[in-house]
């Protein structure tokens, strides 16, 4: 992905395409459509690397909340599923102006591409915010695991194992989420200088896939975070 | 007569270190790959001598025992991370893929360039570490001593590994992409070289299975540092966990590390015996088996690190299973020799004597998968022994055949015949002597790790200690030909081995754009039979 | 170049369907379905993301190829979770007359799994 | 010099002879398949060598047959291995329903062995010939694994968990003990032996080195001092559950659900009191998490295994050590 950004960055503006000596071509590809699939490609295979990137929480994540189900319910009665839910409606939002910024490039509308990036951008402002809040009031609990953890009860042991989940969970995604940020910032910016058209936009794409990927991410933590046992069946 | 201009190649079209550093043409970075990989190696090197002066007698009276410790847990993390893994695929792959493929290039060159800088970040992060006091947890990094007890730079060792491990990653999907993408006119799957199929499947195990290590380096470091607590018994965790994770990852990338060297050995082994390699599918659906059904298998490093025990029998039933696609490989390359025309060149030498190692090395591995047997030998010197022979005898064997067999292409020059020969076989002395013994010092029940040892296991660990100095010999003399060859070497020629394959249709060493015109290709691989070889 | 414009109200059809899953899993978290929340909550989760994946990442109008490596994904992290559990969930099951304390016998596992699925009738 | 290199290990367990039998089977049919390639490739190699670059070899480009051959005979001939190798296995993770029970600790670096009787040793394990010995054991800080190689049992110590290893000596004699899992600076230093005795002198090991009662009389003292038995009456009627005829069956939980009452779960019962409480009770115990070391906790399980078959017990608050229970039973099961 970065390669194809780069590729681009590094050729001249391309305001007269032609499919076979088009400027984004890079010379070891022999079409456009070769270095599209190869880049889309690509990025598909770095989804999966993440997918199992974040498989390994998920596993220590199953295997604590099997064995410790009372705890994980105390612990997750802590988060905000207010803040959670609204979160997840804001990233759910993301996602949905990104493939419009998709659609927009594919139909060579320059001008909507840069305001739908703008628009996600923004969104994804406004969950790291909330998010920021969210840590914010953990410190203040002193939620947070290490030597200043406290959590009342008898499980504070395993309490502090879902809290270091939580952290390591939600700060990777956030991390994310910030790389998500900066990469919409560049698409926004070649999109700006009219970089893209319909024959040409595989940045817009695969940036829109790895932003789709951590909304996915996000789909999951939601409700393996904050929804434990809301109903109170454990305490 | 003038003097004809030489010709233009990948090495003299650019001088300035610049044009190697910013270089994003794949034989450059291979290059570039085999200078630090073998800095790394020879590091590594250091390491196993000083561990093995150690162990002459049974006293500890060369280093310290914290000195021991450091010493073999940095020779694991030098060998496995900066050698094993990165050698065949880096160094070979990176140089031969795209010849092989007939294209310009792998899919993403700069992604390329960026995984060698990854990977020479990460190694300084563990040289660093190295040289501010080193690390002393052994390579696996076990929980809680690592996350707890240990009071050494298992922080930046980690570091090192975490970042290196992106290297992998982004180098196995830039494998994958370019063999799926990139191939030549006429190059279907079944025609590819089956070189081309294990860097497949490697690049398939690299995808899937570094990113389990790296999230699982990445919570140890955050425990360690921040003291969360994932794998803490004191707070409730579970210590196994980590080696679950651990090895997730660690056991299929022994197939990283066996893989391409096993497709090298399959190209070396069909050109030196002008024939088919037998059963070619077999060959080349084995690796992906082996890729896909190593995942499946971690757990035997468990069977007496306390997992239930049905969990071992389902982890030992498996573990026989990835047996039988490498037992399938080693009767295809004898049976290729069958009936075959066996030039005995530098590389064939190499290649049987990988056969011989490997075949050592898989056999034994039926030891370690027998619950009944593993309970006595696990962490003894013959689980040391075991992967040795297949990490050293086969994955660095494999490396060496893949390198002979391709160094006339990659500098142009033809070393000495006879003195790769004569380190051939000072190789497989000295690593059988090295290695053989502590197989009985296992079964004896010597445990690994150990700085001092009672007495009478002494005269096995003299025996191991100088087939290493032998072993040490023959490395040495590879580097020195190796090196001689590149200012005395006659001009190879194009295709000094005759053989099949697109990297022999184009000049010796390469253009930088690989091939004058865009090959296109008509038959299977290994067509020797069919073929009017060029003869140069 | 070739790829699939999907008109704009596909999009908001998902992203409707997207919104009204999130409010069925809170929704469906306050109510007490024993051992079955945790299933329920990770079901409509995988519907979610497969919602995603399948129209806003257009994985849909991929290649074969793409798909085959969507699953690939999916495939091994399910092999990463269930061998693994084959160790966790059977630990704790008494294996011979010996009783408690042989290899592979954990401390916390057996009580807390015993406790997990027997609770179901009794909550507070 | 070599003759006196032995190729196998002392056999001095009953099960040894079953490890080394499968190792030599095993050996038979590696060498076997080992030495039939190796012979076929330097065959091959010899026969068809040449020095004509120029020639070509025979047009053979596989055998399904043979594929076939070589993949299910080597497979069928490993389900051979694992099956022999699963059933040695579980004869080595199944101690018989009599055994001598010892426990140990392992810390850095250290194994230390405490017997029913009250014997403590450090790295030192007396045990007698032909009879089945069970150590139960974990450690104290990082993982270790204790080790008999002359027995062939090895199991890791783990940290917040019981491990055992069983054994049933034949041999008199001293033997090995190691730690095999790394462990730190001096690992190679975490060594010892198991010293096996006839059964009279075993006897007479045991009471030449009696100090301070037996492990399950210390494990009341402890259980007094730290004033368990004013909640723990024996009658049933404290704030706590009696503990008398307690252990081996299963406990209903607060929580719904039961619990076998096993070593693991009085430990976790010390440490984290109130993980799972006993239907009936309020969660009122405090933890003993760090008040109490690993040996320490040993006693007091097997001072809770003691009661196992008692009426009643335990209410005789301010009378440590002198006890009128019946001496702690020497055998388990």
């Amino acid at each position: 992905m970065s390669d194809a950004i780069a590729a681009h960055a590094g050729a001249h503006a391309a305001h007269t395409a032609h499919a076979v000596h088009h400027p984004d071509l890079q010379h070891h590809f022999d079409s456009l459509e070769q270095q599209h699939e190869a880049a889309t490609l690509g990025m598909w295979l770095f989804l999966i690397t993440e997918v199992l990137f974040f498989g390994g929480l998920f596993l220590a994540y199953t295997l604590y909340r099997i064995w410790y189900p009372v705890a994980w319910a105390e612990a997750s009665r802590e988060l905000d599923i207010v803040l959670g839910a609204f979160n997840t409606a804001v990233l759910i939002g993301s996602s949905l102006t990104m493939a419009f910024a998709v659609r927009a490039a594919q139909t060579g509308k320059q001008r909507a591409t840069v305001v739908w990036i703008l628009l996600t951008m923004a969104l994804g402002l406004v969950f790291l915010i909330v998010k920021y809040f969210e840590y914010k009031e953990k410190f203040e609990h002193h939620h947070v695991p290490g030597p200043n953890f406290a959590f009342e009860g008898p499980q504070a042991g395993p309490a502090q194992i879902y809290f270091s989940l939580y952290f390591l969970m939600t700060g990777l995604h956030a991390t994310h989420m910030i790389i998500g940020f900066v990469i919409m910032a560049v698409i926004a910016w070649m999109a700006h200088k009219k970089r893209f058209t319909p024959e040409w936009y595989t940045p817009v794409e695969i940036s829109g896939l790895y932003w789709h990927f951590v909304d996915i991410v996000w789909i999951f933590l939601f409700p393996l975070l904050y929804l434990v046992d809301r109903a109170g069946h454990f305490a | 007569m003038t003097v004809p201009a030489p010709r233009e190649t990948y090495l003299n079209h650019e001088h300035t270190v610049a044009s190697w550093l910013l270089t994003k043409d794949h034989k450059r970075i291979g290059i570039m790959y085999l200078v630090v990989v073998t800095m790394a190696f020879f590091l590594g090197g250091l390491f196993a001598s000083m561990i093995r002066l150690e162990l002459a007698t049974p006293a500890g009276d060369l280093v310290s025992a914290d000195t021991y410790n450091k010493m073999f847990t940095m020779h694991g993390v030098a060998m496995v991370f900066f050698v094993l893994i990165p050698a065949v695929p880096a160094i070979l792959g990176n140089f031969v893929l795209p010849l092989m493929l007939g294209a310009k290039d792998v899919a993403f060159p700069k992604l390329n360039l960026l995984s060698w800088y990854v990977f020479v970040i990460g190694f300084l992060f563990t040289i660093y570490a190295m040289v501010t006091g080193g690390v002393d947890t052994g390579w696996t990094f076990y929980t809680p001593y690592s996350s707890r007890a240990s009071n050494t730079n298992v922080m930046m060792t980690g570091l090192g590994v975490f970042i290196t491990g992106f290297s992998s990653i982004l180098t196995g999907l830039n494998f994958m992409v370019t063999i799926h993408r990139m191939r030549a006119p006429g190059l279907t799957w079944f025609r590819l070289p089956l070189f081309v199929w294990s860097l497949y499947s490697t690049a398939l195990v690299m995808v899937l299975g570094t990113p389990v290590i790296a999230i699982t380096v990445l919570a140890l470091a955050i425990e360690r540092f921040l003291h969360f607590g994932i794998f803490d018994p004191v707070i409730g965790g579970d210590p196994v966990l980590f080696q679950h994770m651990f090895w997730f990852y660690s056991h299929p990338a022994v197939y990283i590390m066996i893989l391409p060297p096993m497709g090298a050995i399959s190209e070396v082994i069909a050109t030196f015996s002008r024939k088919s390699i037998f059963g070619y599918s077999f060959v080349a659906f084995s690796s992906l088996a082996i890729a896909v059904f190593g995942f499946l298998v971690w757990a035997h490093h468990l069977f007496v690190a306390g997992i239930s025990v049905y969990s071992a029998l389902v982890f030992s039933f498996l573990t026989y299973a990835v047996a039988i696609p490498s037992a399938v490989k080693t009767f295809n390359w004898a049976a290729t020799m069958y009936r075959g025309a066996i030039w005995l060149k530098a590389p064939m030498i190499w290649a049987i004597a990988f056969l011989g190692l490997f075949l050592v090395g898989g056999l034994t591995g039926l030891f370690t998968a027998a619950l009944g047997v593993d309970v006595h030998i696990h962490d003894t010197y013959f689980v040391v022994a075991h992967f040795h022979f297949i990490m050293v005898g086969g994955a660095i064997m494999g490396y060496f055949a893949g390198l002979h067999y391709w160094w006339p292409k990659i500098t142009g020059k033809m070393y000495s015949d006879i003195w790769a020969k004569v380190a051939a076989v000072i190789v497989f002395v000295g690593f059988n002597l090295t290695f053989g013994p502590q197989f009985l010092l296992g079964y004896l029940g010597m445990p690994r790790r150990y700085h001092v040892y009672p007495p009478e296991f002494q005269v096995l660990n003299v025996l191991s200690s100088a087939g290493a100095s032998i072993l040490a010999v023959g490395y040495i003399l590879v580097a020195i030909y190796l090196v001689a060859s590149i200012f005395y070497g006659e001009e190879a020629g194009d295709n000094p081995w005759h053989a099949t394959g697109l990297e022999w249709t184009t000049q010796s060493p390469p253009l930088p754009h690989n091939f004058e015109v865009q090959p296109v290709v008509t038959e299977e691989a290994y067509e020797y039979s069919k073929r009017e070889i060029k003869v140069v | 170049m070739a790829g699939h414009i999907s008109p704009k109200s596909t999009y908001y059809a998902i992203f409707g369907a997207l919104m009204v899953l999130t409010a069925v899993t809170v929704g469906v978290a306050f109510v007490n379905l024993g051992s079955f929340n945790f299933p329920v909550a990770i079901g409509i989760a995988i519907t979610k993301a497969t919602l995603v994946i399948l129209f806003f990442m257009h994985a849909k109008y991929s290649s074969t190829l793409t798909k085959m490596f969507v699953g690939t994904a999916f495939f091994f992290l399910f092999i990463l979770l269930t061998l693994s559990l084959t160790d966790y969930l059977s630990r704790g099951l008494k294996t011979y007359p010996g009783g408690a304390g042989g290899a592979g016998y954990g401390v916390r596992t057996e009580s807390s799994m015993e406790t997990r699925p027997a609770t179901g009738g009794e909550g507070h | 010099m070599f003759s006196g290199i032995p190729l196998l290990p002392e056999q001095a367990s009953t099960l040894a002879a079953d490890v080394d039998a499968l190792y030599l089977f095993i050996v038979a049919v590696t060498a076997f398949f080992g030495i039939l390639t190796t012979i076929a490739v330097i065959y091959f190699a010899a026969k068809y060598r040449t020095d004509d670059p120029l020639k070509v070899g025979a047009r053979i480009h596989g055998s399904i047959p043979l594929e076939l051959a070589w993949s299910i005979i080597p497979f069928l001939i490993t389900i051979v291995i694992f099956a022999w190798a699963s059933s040695v296995f579980f004869d080595l993770q199944r101690p018989p329903d009599q055994t001598l029970e010892i426990y140990a600790t392992g810390k850095r670096w250290m194994w230390k062995f405490q017997h029913l009787d009250g014997q403590n040793e450090i790295n030192e394990l007396h045990v007698p010939v032909g009879r089945a010995v069970k150590v139960t054991f974990t450690s104290e800080d990082v993982l270790h694994s204790m080790y008999f190689p002359a027995f062939r049992v090895k199991a890791d110590a783990i940290p917040g968990r019981y491990s055992s290893v069983w054994f049933s000596a034949t041999k008199v004699g001293e033997f090995h003990l190691f730690c095999a899992e790394y462990c730190g600076t001096n690992h190679s230093g975490m060594v010892g032996r198991v010293v096996v005795m006839e059964p009279t002198e075993y006897e007479s090991w045991l009471t030449g080195n009696v100090g301070g009662g037996s492990l399950a009389q210390r494990g009341e003292r402890l259980f007094n001092d730290l004033a368990c038995n004013t909640c723990h009456l024996g009658d049933g009627r404290g704030r706590g559950p009696s503990l008398a005829r307690k252990f081996g069956a299963s406990e209903r939980l607060a929580s719904g659900g039961t619990v076998p009452v096993d070593e693991a779960y009085v430990r976790e019962s010390i440490l984290m009191p109130q993980a799972k409480v006993v239907d009936g009770y309020q969660p009122l115990m405090p933890t003993f998490q760090g008040l109490v070391s690993e040996e320490n906790v040993l006693a007091l399980v097997e001072y809770v295994k003691s009661l196992r078959n008692q009426d009643v017990a335990v209410s005789r608050a301010g009378a440590p050590g002198e006890s009128a229970n019946p001496p702690a039973p020497q055998e388990n099961r």
